[in-house]
């Protein structure tokens, strides 16, 4: 008997304390296996942001370092710059990526700082329960958007990869989703190649996992997927945004 | 011979393995797990051809597949 | 020992350098704009990294990253630019990495104005971010004395995994003094086994973190960290003391203020008032015993600042009532002239005079 | 013996580096020194000024607020520095581009014509030490030596080559007061 | 009086409301987003404007510009996003707008945790921004009062052009009690004359403004401030007394802590000690008379925190030395309980009686 | 005898103390001479931001908000949504605009404010003497980039219009320049397009005006207009990057 | 009269409402409430709990450590909380989903199959309302009416066909300790 | 008639209205303003087209132009 599909090594025994059908889980664990596939987990540190995926540091078996909200960009250009060997990821959700964070993003990829970012967009604040992200959709509805996304007083969501593709710093940037498994193996390939981007030194590379939050939209996991097809996709068109020359 | 074993104490009964096994093969238990889900299981494991779409999908790695 | 005549905000660089620092992350703020232009130029000559983040909050969080991988690592700026450093300071206590952080107060509040000031004391000693933690503060009254202070403030900062503020003020930095630098030979830096750099082979994992969601875990921490204090606060005060053996009134002033305070004191002497002053070189831990015992004999203390009041608090709280405690402040980015600072000592000797 | 200094004119006039090189000058001679710019808003063509203390015995408070020796490199900085020098002090004035005399009658005032002299040697950028000259002869703070190879440790390498020129000019300054009291020469230059 | 039941946070939201607030800024964070989310609803019905902004960053500067424009404007957020806004609420205490910040505080320091706390007195009360200056402080310990002080809260700001600092804590903010609103009807708000929303015809400009290039100037503002903050001081402190007149102990707290210390105050009278509370409704500024009265006859004030304590240096203060000052605190997250405190009462009692 | 060319209205008298040959002075008499032809000068508040032009609360006449380094936008946010009727611009730097308030002015573009903003882009911290910008060049020496800024210490600059225009939210984008008297005419149009887009409550709009800053570029300010055609105009191109339809 | 409950369970079974009722019909009868929830990391398909304390004085501290009252709705809750309680204390068990019994001989247990209870009305949703009138019928906090009252305020207007429902609830969960000691019912239920 | 009028007090000595002057008849005065500046001045005034290309360039508004 061979076991053809496992935990990855690179992920700790703990469980995860997403709620049931998050993303976040998948999420994790396609980082985890583009870490043992490249050989690098001893040498990796996870920046951990602030949002669901704070516990992050629990969950990937390597060395990590908890961020302040929105500074992971800025905490991982640190670690990066004081240890060039190390491979140094973040792993960031909308509302910590693109809403406070969004100069530390934007410059840390103009400096094309050697790092990779996992951004999972779910167009929502999960962990303080299901406020408006940036990226949340035009009439949804959210805590703190009751009467529904409106133009007039919270303007419009924040396209990430296509805001960083203006700039000359990435080497790679795509939006990926892992509704179906279809999308998973193709999730699973972008990410490996914002790894390999580092590894080869090429500078910054970022994945946009479009991604669900079942519990702030108040959907059953299965529903939430076909809401992120049908809604979300349209907003979020999935693609490769930016890739540098030269590189395979 | 390929399949999938589903370990139901990690298992949150979010039904995505459910919905993607091409062959419905997937059920959700009655009973409950220490977490207080219904957690998924196998129907007729002999059908299944270890494709691994559900552990692709299993946000809880709740799922293995293995091969023979 | 060799001179070189310096501005204060280079020798702080400078002596970081030699202090093994290879890492500064900062932001450009006047006064101390120079500092951050002078690693530029010095720190790709030792192999060090220089950027200019784009922010003081990204500034101060690259620390934190620099830091968790156990570098010696610096940033620095001017008090609004301090203000934005407060959530990232608080992590950096609260997950206890080595750095430090320059301040080079000038005018507030608001954006005030970019002459000297001492007016962040409170913000530096109390915590002007969120939680229970200290900074070592280190309040440095000439440029040697930076050269000096940056050195061993990235000793403490590494002995007790502790971020270590220099606060320093406009003049300071901007002035030119001849400094003695040192070798820059600092020796073997300490190993720093909780350093996050990827495992390499070990089997638990190194975790820089603050976050503990069970309340208990969390009280743990801040007990360890109240326990560090309580230690730092035993050993690690410094001030200087002059002519206080003696002293009917002492004088306590910090960093450039209290050199104005020596002139005071030097005249009134002069005029036969026996004053003395109390410049403490620690801000935090306080040298409470060391103004206690300055202040024994004395009748009066007078503080001296370049502020509405701050470092008084901590005078009152040190004497605890024993002598009476009289203020003296320029505000904004006044600075008290050694004329008025003897003129407050004169009217104080009269009323000590008058209540005998 | 402790000097307080405060050096004021124009940007582009040299008082900066006038401060420093005597601030250098007093360390070479073993002497406790600190210079202080002003930095401040007027950074944008405005007046530049800076304070120097030389002092035989360590210093206290190297804040000038009444200096000893004020030198004036142009009329704003006359206007607003004046009233602060200290009673008996010295004021240096750059009569080329001043042309007031000094209010004040406790004080003792030497006028040097620097920005015409610079013009004999048909550099400008020697105004500084055409002044610094002058000074040194009136107030030996420091040695003309030690300002010369204060000097030669200031420039880098490349500009040695200007060093004599600077040398002449401190030595035309010198010359404006060689053989001449106080008042005599402000006799003749005011 | 119609009582209704409502959550803390809630009750800040919609006292707001009533006291005029029709401008809230915020950015979620827990244990406070309950106030975001109760005003995203109620605000658009009254006509006013709520917008949820990118940061505590952005929210404190939109509250620095609506209030520049003389509108009454309210921000909230818990412990690491307050210290995000110590530049913006430097800036809006030098500019002189009035308006209202919410610290619902967590357990820190760094991420901490989202259990209550109150360890941001230091940083609430001394200044965690740059330069001299003071935020009115309000530590309400129930829900009614709350409601009572956040309507007094938009007082005091605008009636001193200050900003006036609400500080709760998690529990507070989650707790649901009975409150009796009041009507709303605030009557005519304060003519704002200075107010920057267009010259309109008038000669002179309005500028908001916190920038003093020249010292003098600078020193001018500060000097006003002062002269303000002084005025406030010997004004607006506020107190509870509770059983002090005949105390020998007095315990000093506020907020959630003040209550418990209630409790144990009265359990220890049930043993035949005669313990008090003192209750600082304005931590700044701090009821130094009133403390002082109310220890008049004791022997001991012990303090008690959640915090490794910090207010316990503005009873030091307030004492100077005249009553001996004790602490009791919990750390990070943890409540200290009534049987706590009364154990410390206890013990402190035994210690009063064996020196006696 | 008739002046066709004078100091606008909306001007104070105050002198500016910009160094000689600093666009910021040109760029103050467009957008004033914008607020006397719109007739707005009664209702406009300027947001003057940390930077060479903090005192441009000093030179318009117009009430005023001076905000800290970088959240101009948020300020005019508060200011613009506190009193809707006022007419709000900001004037801010490419220190100020694009290194530390990279988020708001993000976030005030998506949320689509109804403000007017002139972004002053001359590729140096001018102010606190002449630091690195994020907008500087590539090879441009700096006092903080003194080798010249480089891919691997400091990576590429930012184009704040290019990067703005993947919002939905701003109505007019457009980069202009003052090098000479055909361009300012061109910047003056674009300024008043600006604003009139605000008074037609058309949302966010910017004019970022590519400006000299010959005392940090350290050059005469007739050789600074050379570089800037021959260099800036290559890194910025000038144009409109987003104009909504409809809108005349 | 000062009661401290403490109520635990997992989220999705009205824990929060069922003690805000609680504290909303104290209100109604003119005494002094506070409901506290506990909030935590473990929100996500955690437990969830609240304390309710019901005084005719005013309230002193609302924090609840040591409850007068116990309601356990599930097994890790009675884990959790079953230490805490004050001795002579007062302890309310779903039965249905507890299928241990209770260390402490010091308290008065009473046992009540909710869930059982709930499906004879076949409406999970009502677990509360019969753990509440339970509770009501052992230890009188308030009245049943109040409770009733307070549910009509709390629900909308589209909610109140759900009242009697809810009021049915109240009263078979009353009806299991109506005429029974609490010893006797613990040996029925146990 | 138009022309050009410099206020030369206000003049920084930028030379940017000399530089783009279309018919060369701007100059810099050998004298220094209050500023310390060598101010701009028109040399033959009756040949200035009233173009304002001068006005258009100065940063400090030291040029005005009258047409009568
Ligand atoms: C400075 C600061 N502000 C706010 C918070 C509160 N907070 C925690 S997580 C979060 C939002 C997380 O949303 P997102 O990044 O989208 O992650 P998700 O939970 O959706 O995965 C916020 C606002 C905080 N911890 N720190
Ligand atoms: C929080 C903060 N950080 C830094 C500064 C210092 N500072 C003042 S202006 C400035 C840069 C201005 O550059 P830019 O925005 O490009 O404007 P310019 O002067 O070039 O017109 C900086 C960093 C400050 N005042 N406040
Ligand atoms: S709240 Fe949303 S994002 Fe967070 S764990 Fe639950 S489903 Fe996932
Ligand atoms: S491996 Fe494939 S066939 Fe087997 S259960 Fe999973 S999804 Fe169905
Ligand atoms: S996907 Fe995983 S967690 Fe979800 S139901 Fe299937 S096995 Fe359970
Ligand atoms: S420093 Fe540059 S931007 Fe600032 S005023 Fe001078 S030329 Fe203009
Ligand atoms: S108006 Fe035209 S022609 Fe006349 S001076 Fe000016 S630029 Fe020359
Ligand atoms: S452009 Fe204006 S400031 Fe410059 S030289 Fe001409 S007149 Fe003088
Ligand atoms: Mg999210
Ligand atoms: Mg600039």
């Amino acid at each position: 008997m061979a076991l053809v599909f496992d935990r990855p090594k690179s992920l700790t025994d703990k469980k995860f304390h997403y709620c049931p059908g998050c993303h976040h889980g998948i999420i994790h664990r396609l980082a985890a296996e583009a870490l043992d596939e490249l050989n690098i987990q001893q040498k990796t540190v996870v920046i951990a942001s602030v949002g669901c995926s704070v516990l992050a540091y629990d969950y990937f078996d390597t060395d990590a370092v908890q961020a302040a909200h929105g500074r992971a960009p800025a905490v991982a250009t640190g670690v990066k710059r004081a240890s060039p060997e190390s491979v140094v990821f973040t792993y960031q959700g909308d509302g910590d990526l693109a809403s406070i964070g969004m100069a530390e993003i934007v410059h840390a990829a103009a400096r094309s700082e050697n790092i990779t970012v996992i951004f999972v967009n779910n167009a929502v604040y999960g962990m303080t329960g299901g406020q408006m992200a940036p990226t949340s959709l035009m009439g949804q509805q959210t805590s703190t958007s009751p009467q529904g996304r409106s133009a007039e007083s919270n303007g419009y969501p924040i396209r990430v990869c296509e805001l960083l593709a203006t700039l000359d710093g990435p080497s790679y940037l795509a939006r990926v989703s892992v509704h179906d498994p279809k999308h998973v193996r193709e999730a699973k390939k972008a990410i490996l190649k914002a790894f390999q981007m580092q590894i080869q030194h090429q500078g910054f590379s970022l994945v946009e996992v479009v991604s669900t939050c079942p519990t702030n939209w108040h959907l059953t996991p299965v529903e939430a997927l076909e809401w992120l097809e049908k809604k979300m996709l349209k907003q979020y068109p999935l693609g490769v945004f930016k890739k540098i020359e030269g590189v395979e | 011979m390929r399949k999938a074993i589903f370990r139901e104490e990690l298992c949150k009964g979010c039904e995505l393995c459910r919905h993607v096994c091409p062959r419905g093969l997937i059920k959700m238990s009655d009973g409950i797990n220490d977490m207080g889900y219904h957690p998924a299981t196998m129907t007729e494991e002999e059908k299944c051809t270890g494709c691994a779409s559900c552990a692709l999908m299993c946000p809880d790695l709740a799922i293995r597949v293995e091969r023979s | 020992m060799s001179l070189v005549l310096k501005k204060g905000n280079e020798v702080v660089g400078e002596a970081a350098i030699r202090s093994g620092c290879r890492c500064y992350f900062g932001y450009p703020i006047t006064p101390q704009s120079e500092l951050p232009e002078y690693l530029a130029r010095r720190l790709p000559q030792v192999g060090g990294v220089f950027v200019q983040a784009e922010s003081e909050i990204a500034a101060i969080n690259m620390v934190y990253g620099a830091a968790s991988t156990g570098v010696r690592v610096m940033t620095s700026s001017s008090s609004p630019g301090i203000s934005l450093k407060q959530e990232g300071i608080s992590y950096i206590a609260a997950s206890q990495l080595p750095c430090v952080i320059v301040n080079i107060m000038r005018g507030g509040p608001g954006l005030g104005g970019i002459q000297a000031s001492q007016s962040d004391y409170f913000q530096a000693t109390k915590g002007g971010g969120h939680g229970d933690y200290r900074l070592i503060v280190l309040a440095p009254s000439s440029v040697q004395e930076i050269a000096d202070l940056v050195k061993e403030g990235f000793q403490l900062a590494d002995t007790y995994r502790n971020p270590v503020m220099i606060l320093g003020d406009g003049i300071l930095g901007q002035m030119m003094e001849p400094v003695d630098l040192g070798s820059g030979d600092v020796g073997e830096l300490p190993d720093k086994p909780w350093a996050a750099r990827g495992k390499k082979g070990r089997r638990s994992r190194n975790v820089i973190n603050s976050l503990y969601l069970d309340s208990e875990k969390l009280e743990q921490l801040n007990l360890s960290l109240q326990k560090k204090y309580r230690l730092i606060a035993e050993r690690e005060t410094r001030a200087e003391t002059y002519l206080t053996e003696d002293a009917q009134i002492v004088v306590a002033a910090y960093g450039m203020t209290a050199r104005i305070c020596k002139e005071a004191v030097d005249m009134v002497r002069k005029k036969g008032i026996r004053a003395g002053l109390f410049r403490p070189i620690t801000l935090w831990p306080y040298p409470e015993k060391e103004l206690r015992l300055a202040a024994q004999h004395s009748q009066a203390v007078l503080t001296v600042e370049m502020s509405a009041g701050q470092m008084v608090e901590d005078v009152r709280l040190s004497l605890n009532g024993e002598v009476p405690v009289e203020f003296y402040g320029r505000l904004g980015s006044m600075v008290p002239s050694a004329g008025e600072v003897f003129e407050e000592i004169q009217r104080i000797s009269k009323k000590i005079g008058e209540v005998k | 013996m402790l000097i307080k200094i405060l050096m004021a004119g124009f940007g582009g006039q040299g008082i900066m580096s006038m401060g420093q090189l005597l601030a250098y000058s007093g360390m070479l001679e073993k002497k406790a020194v600190a210079w202080i710019p002003s930095y401040g808003p007027e950074m944008r063509g405005g007046t530049a000024n800076c304070s120097v203390t030389i002092s035989t015995s360590p210093i206290n408070s190297p804040v000038v607020t009444e200096p000893d020796i004020l030198v004036a490199m142009n009329r704003p900085s006359l206007d607003k520095f004046e009233d602060a020098l200290k009673s008996g002090g010295k004021l240096f004035i750059n009569s080329s581009l001043i042309n007031r005399s000094v209010k004040r009658q406790d004080i003792e005032t030497y006028y040097v014509p620097a920005n015409e002299l610079a013009g004999l040697l048909s550099e400008s950028k020697v105004l500084n030490m055409i002044m610094m000259g002058a000074l040194l002869q009136v107030a030996p703070l420091v040695s003309p030596m030690s300002v010369m190879e204060s000097l030669r440790m200031m420039l880098p390498e490349s500009k040695h080559h200007l060093l004599s020129l600077n040398s002449r000019a401190l030595q035309m300054g010198a010359a404006v007061f060689k053989n001449q009291t106080a008042k005599e020469n402000s006799i003749v230059a005011g």
